[in-house]
């Protein structure tokens, strides 16, 4: 259940935006990826998570052992908590959300609706959603926005169950988690520059 | 001998184009003036139509182009979806509105000349019918290429777009002649009488389809050209910015 | 996949989640009609088939963008396809759920229009048949157009472009299916086209439309 | 005002912005309805004129959903609403916006549509003019539906049928209006109701659509 | 041009969230709202800025001062940066965005579409619009969600200059955002109880 990338470079609007990523996440461990705006995190984390091709090298993992959670959390304004988390505990093929309400402390929400939430209820609810999936590694863009310190470390203990589970977790993110174990990659000196000499980036056919 | 494939090379491509661009460009204006010229001014009137026949000249050669086009595209866009050369897809692009622009002069000439044969402008006649249908196609597909801003993404989306729409609008002809068979026998009765055109009418009407068929390959590789240069700026603004 | 029809459902019939919308929308189109055309009943028997046939066809085109784009907004798409589900599944799940909400009302209540528009008599169970036939096709090609549609904002009138011509064909066969019966004539030949387009159509386009889904996606 | 007139304007011809497909839904409409009812000319010309007014009438309701929604989606509504212009002013400019890029290209067009359905010959300047007078309104009317259901997401089913009701008088006498012109016969009274109807409508909507904006803004 | 809050009660889905609200807040003065997530610092905001009434209490402060910058930015995805800020900048009717620019660093992005920026490029954006509007009182709800650090302080100084200029803010924040001179308010205390006596809340004219 282990992920690695090689030689990875990545496109975002037909622009090479990062080149030459390797790094690996053996079970139990976690990565954080560091790098300022629009370094190309997100586009990273897409391309790990099978949503779009990467332009050059590879990306190996299990099929189907990735859990992803983007900027937006993936939930129906008109659906109850519980619903909302035993929506994707049923696609998933698990049954159980009563962990994930109590992980991220849901219990007084559970009958309302999700679009009555705070946006930092909202954001604890789609982090919920990671323990119903049942997957092995996480991959997750700035899960922490909008949480406040409380959930934050929720957030982090959460985390550390999963790794000590034998879970392991890629994470983007600007602020400090508290997760102290986890390794530390910096994207900013992989971003692709002007002279990239991966084919096909730059529509080059076209130069 | 290189394979065909070679000219999928954008750079490629654009230099084959300029070469033969030129050529094409007169051969066309040579052919059109001449099937035109010769068709419109020098053939007799027909004893029953009277003038409005050398309408044909028009009429024949666009329509012909307007279905010929659309299966270029269809071609272009399955050659973009296999082999994925970007050339493919900018060339069914650069198609498009010359398609659409062929349909609308079918459909008004095909209107103006029914106006004195038939007492209408319109009909809801299986082929006219249909060839409104194509339009609509026609339309679609380029709203669908306005509407998406990242080329990749619109060629892949477009593509799929032509290749079921083709299905769909061989379908919709088979609809529309099954529509309008128990209520309009017989009016497509005007239609379909290739066979009686002689030989003066023919020659001129050969001359000038060979003419819009130029006119089109003339069309098509300047549009993609242009296209590929656009595509080509945008890349160097990128990496200029990037640098 | 069940569980994606169930959620599908149950957001429909939720407070803003379009159930019966689409009922309303054909109601006020056939009452609209004979304002538009005038009150003789002749000519609204004469064109009540085609009359009740568009109707169906535009209350199913309106609540199109809500097959996917919905889900594309909040996220759930990504999520989706990042699931055990495939793909073709999701989007046949879609198309069914857009059927059960939309065309199948549509085809229950289709008889109570016909008699506003005066349909003849012999008309009403061929209607119904048409419409069982007919619209189930319409929610498949709809969603192939939200696919293909599915990143663009308010997108509603570009799907409704993309979606018309391709509708062509089960409109003429329905339409003319409803007409034929409700004139007596025979019908073997609309109901077998019918019939052939709705299975073809629900056999192949998914896999169309997860195509371009992927495609939006990435 | 003139900056949002001109921001409206300019995202409507960009990509994804709409432009001209109200006009394309037109044409479909247009070609659909011979393919519902049958292709003989003489039906057809008899009912040109009140489906050529229904098409456009659909054509303007596909595309209300774009008036508020998207502004309200990417926050810029609140935004509008905190600024110094007046909302009742904002809900103009959006009408307006609407009607340049919806109503007015409609109109022009509707002609040679009404070719397509063989319309009978006095009858052309009669139905531009009926909707060079109706139009306006329908946008009016149009962005108060549009600012009633703002809140609702992906609510343009609801707005079609919240809106369709107040758009029967305006129908009716536009239809009216183009028919009687097209069968030669006195036009005087829907040409006064309609123009009637349509300045009432500009003149006063607005400020109910702003009152309505600001409830669903809380 | 000073915004004063007297007593107020705010209400959000017909419940009260927070009771007895007092604060002022003085040209030049920042005040950060803390208070764990889903306690009512958003619904705050949007009474304040005049977007929802307030149940009870008043709202004090000159009409047209305020700038509101919420969880969304308002941005139009089909225009370009330039084109976003101009358009802020002639509604609120000036016409300089040079400066907007400049404080957000957004000179390498002027003509992308805004669709195509980075989560935290957009939201630079959007704190650029609050420079083009003019006005003296900030409003703004989590203002640094997605921001890098090197952004987050760039946010920090243009808080900092409006200050200076006379300006004042008020934020609601999760992070440190570095502005030490800022008084912070705790709103947690003020938390709606069961027995709120406010006349109004809960419908009570139904109990
Ligand atoms: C707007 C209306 C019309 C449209 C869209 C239309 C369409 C077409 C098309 C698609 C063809 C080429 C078919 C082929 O060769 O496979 C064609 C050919 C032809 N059309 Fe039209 N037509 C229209 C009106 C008319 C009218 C009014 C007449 C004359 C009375 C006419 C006479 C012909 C003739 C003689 C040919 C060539 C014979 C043939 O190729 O079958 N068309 N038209
Ligand atoms: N269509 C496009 N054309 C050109 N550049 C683009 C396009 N779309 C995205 N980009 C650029 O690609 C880069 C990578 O974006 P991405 O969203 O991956 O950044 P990120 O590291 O997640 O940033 P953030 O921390 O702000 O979320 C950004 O600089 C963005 O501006
Ligand atoms: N319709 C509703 N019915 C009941 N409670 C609601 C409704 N809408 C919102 N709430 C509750 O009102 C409270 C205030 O929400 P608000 O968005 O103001 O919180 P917040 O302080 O901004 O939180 P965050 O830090 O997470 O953004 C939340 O607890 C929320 O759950
Ligand atoms: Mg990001
Ligand atoms: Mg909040």
């Amino acid at each position: 259940m282990s992920l690695s990338v090689h030689d990875l470079t990545i496109t975002r609007g037909g622009i090479p935006v990062l080149e030459g990523l390797n790094f690996s996440l053996e079970p139990g461990r976690a990565l954080i990826l560091r790098g300022p705006n629009g370094v190309g995190k997100t586009t990273l984390l897409r391309t790990v998570a099978g949503l779009q091709p990467p332009l050059s090298g590879r990306v190996d993992c299990p099929p189907e052992s990735i859990a992803y959670a983007a900027h937006s959390d993936g939930l129906k304004a008109m659906l109850s908590v519980t619903e909302n988390l035993n929506f994707w505990s049923d696609v998933f093929g698990r049954k159980d959300i009563s962990a994930a309400i109590q992980a991220f402390d849901l219990a007084a929400l559970t009958d309302r609706m999700a679009g009555t939430l705070s946006a930092g209820q909202k954001r604890r609810l789609g982090l919920a959603r990671l323990l119903v999936t049942g997957r092995p590694i996480w991959v997750l863009d700035e899960p922490t926005v909008s949480l406040d310190t409380a959930s934050v470390r929720m957030f982090a203990d959460a985390v550390r169950a999963h790794l000590q589970a034998g879970g392991s977790a890629l994470l983007a993110t600007h602020i400090d988690l508290g997760l102290s174990e986890a390794e530390v990659l910096d994207v900013g000196p992989f971003r692709a520059g002007p002279n990239s000499t991966v084919p096909g980036g730059f529509d080059e056919g076209f130069l | 001998m290189g394979s065909i494939w070679e000219y999928a090379n954008p750079v490629k491509f654009s230099r084959t184009a300029g070469l033969v661009l030129p050529w094409v460009s007169i051969g066309a204006t040579v052919t059109l003036v001449v099937g035109l010229v010769w068709g419109f001014f020098f053939t007799p009137d027909d004893y029953r139509q009277g003038s409005t026949v050398k309408i044909i000249y028009l009429h024949v050669p666009s329509a012909l182009m307007a279905i010929n086009v659309w299966f270029m595209m269809l071609v272009t866009s399955l050659v973009w979806l296999i082999r994925r050369h970007h050339v493919s897809a900018l060339a069914a692009k650069a198609a498009a509105p010359v398609g659409i622009v062929m349909t609308v002069i079918a459909l008004l000439t095909g209107a103006i000349w029914g106006q004195p044969m038939w007492g209408t402008w319109w009909a809801w006649d299986p082929r006219l019918t249909s060839f409104l249908i194509l339009f609509l196609f026609y339309l679609g597909y380029l709203a669908l290429w306005g509407a998406i801003d990242d080329p990749d993404t619109a060629a892949d989306l477009t593509s799929v777009l032509c290749i079921v729409g083709s299905v769909f609008a061989v379908l919709s002809r088979y609809a529309v002649n099954f529509w309008n068979q128990g209520l309009h026998q017989g009016a497509t009765l005007s239609l379909d009488k290739e066979e009686n055109i002689a030989d003066v009418f023919s020659t001129p009407l050969y001359i000038s389809i060979a003419g819009f068929v130029l006119l089109f390959i003339a069309l098509v590789f300047l549009r993609t050209r242009t296209e590929i240069q656009k595509r080509r700026t945008k890349a160097l603004l990128a990496r200029e910015r990037l640098g | 996949m069940i569980s994606l029809l169930i959620r599908d459902l149950k957001l429909a019939f939720r407070a803003g989640g379009g159930f019966g919308l689409g009922l309303a929308f054909f109601l006020i189109v056939t009452v609209l009609v004979p304002f538009g055309v005038g009150p003789e009943s002749s000519l609204l028997s004469k064109i009540a088939p085609g009359i009740l046939w568009l109707g169906a066809l535009l209350a199913c085109l309106l609540s199109l963008d809500r097959i996917l784009a919905l889900d594309w907004e909040d996220g759930s798409l990504d999520l989706l396809a990042t699931s055990p589900l495939p793909l073709e599944g999701v989007v046949t799940i879609k198309a069914l759920a857009h059927w059960l909400t939309t065309g199948l009302p549509l085809t229950l209540a289709a008889p109570f229009f016909g008699l506003l528009l005066s349909l003849p008599e012999p008309g009403y169970p061929w209607l119904v048949l048409s419409l069982l036939l007919g619209t189930p096709a319409l929610s498949v090609i709809g969603t192939f157009g939200a696919a293909l549609t599915v990143g663009i904002k308010r997108g509603g009138l570009l799907l409704s472009l993309l979606v018309l011509p391709f509708y062509v064909p089960t409109l003429i066969f329905g339409a003319e299916l409803a007409r034929r019966g409700a004139e007596g004539l025979a019908t073997t030949t609309p109901l077998l086209m019918l019939a052939g387009i709705t299975f073809g159509v629900i056999a192949l386009l998914p896999f169309a439309s997860a195509l371009v889904l992927r495609v939006n996606l990435r």
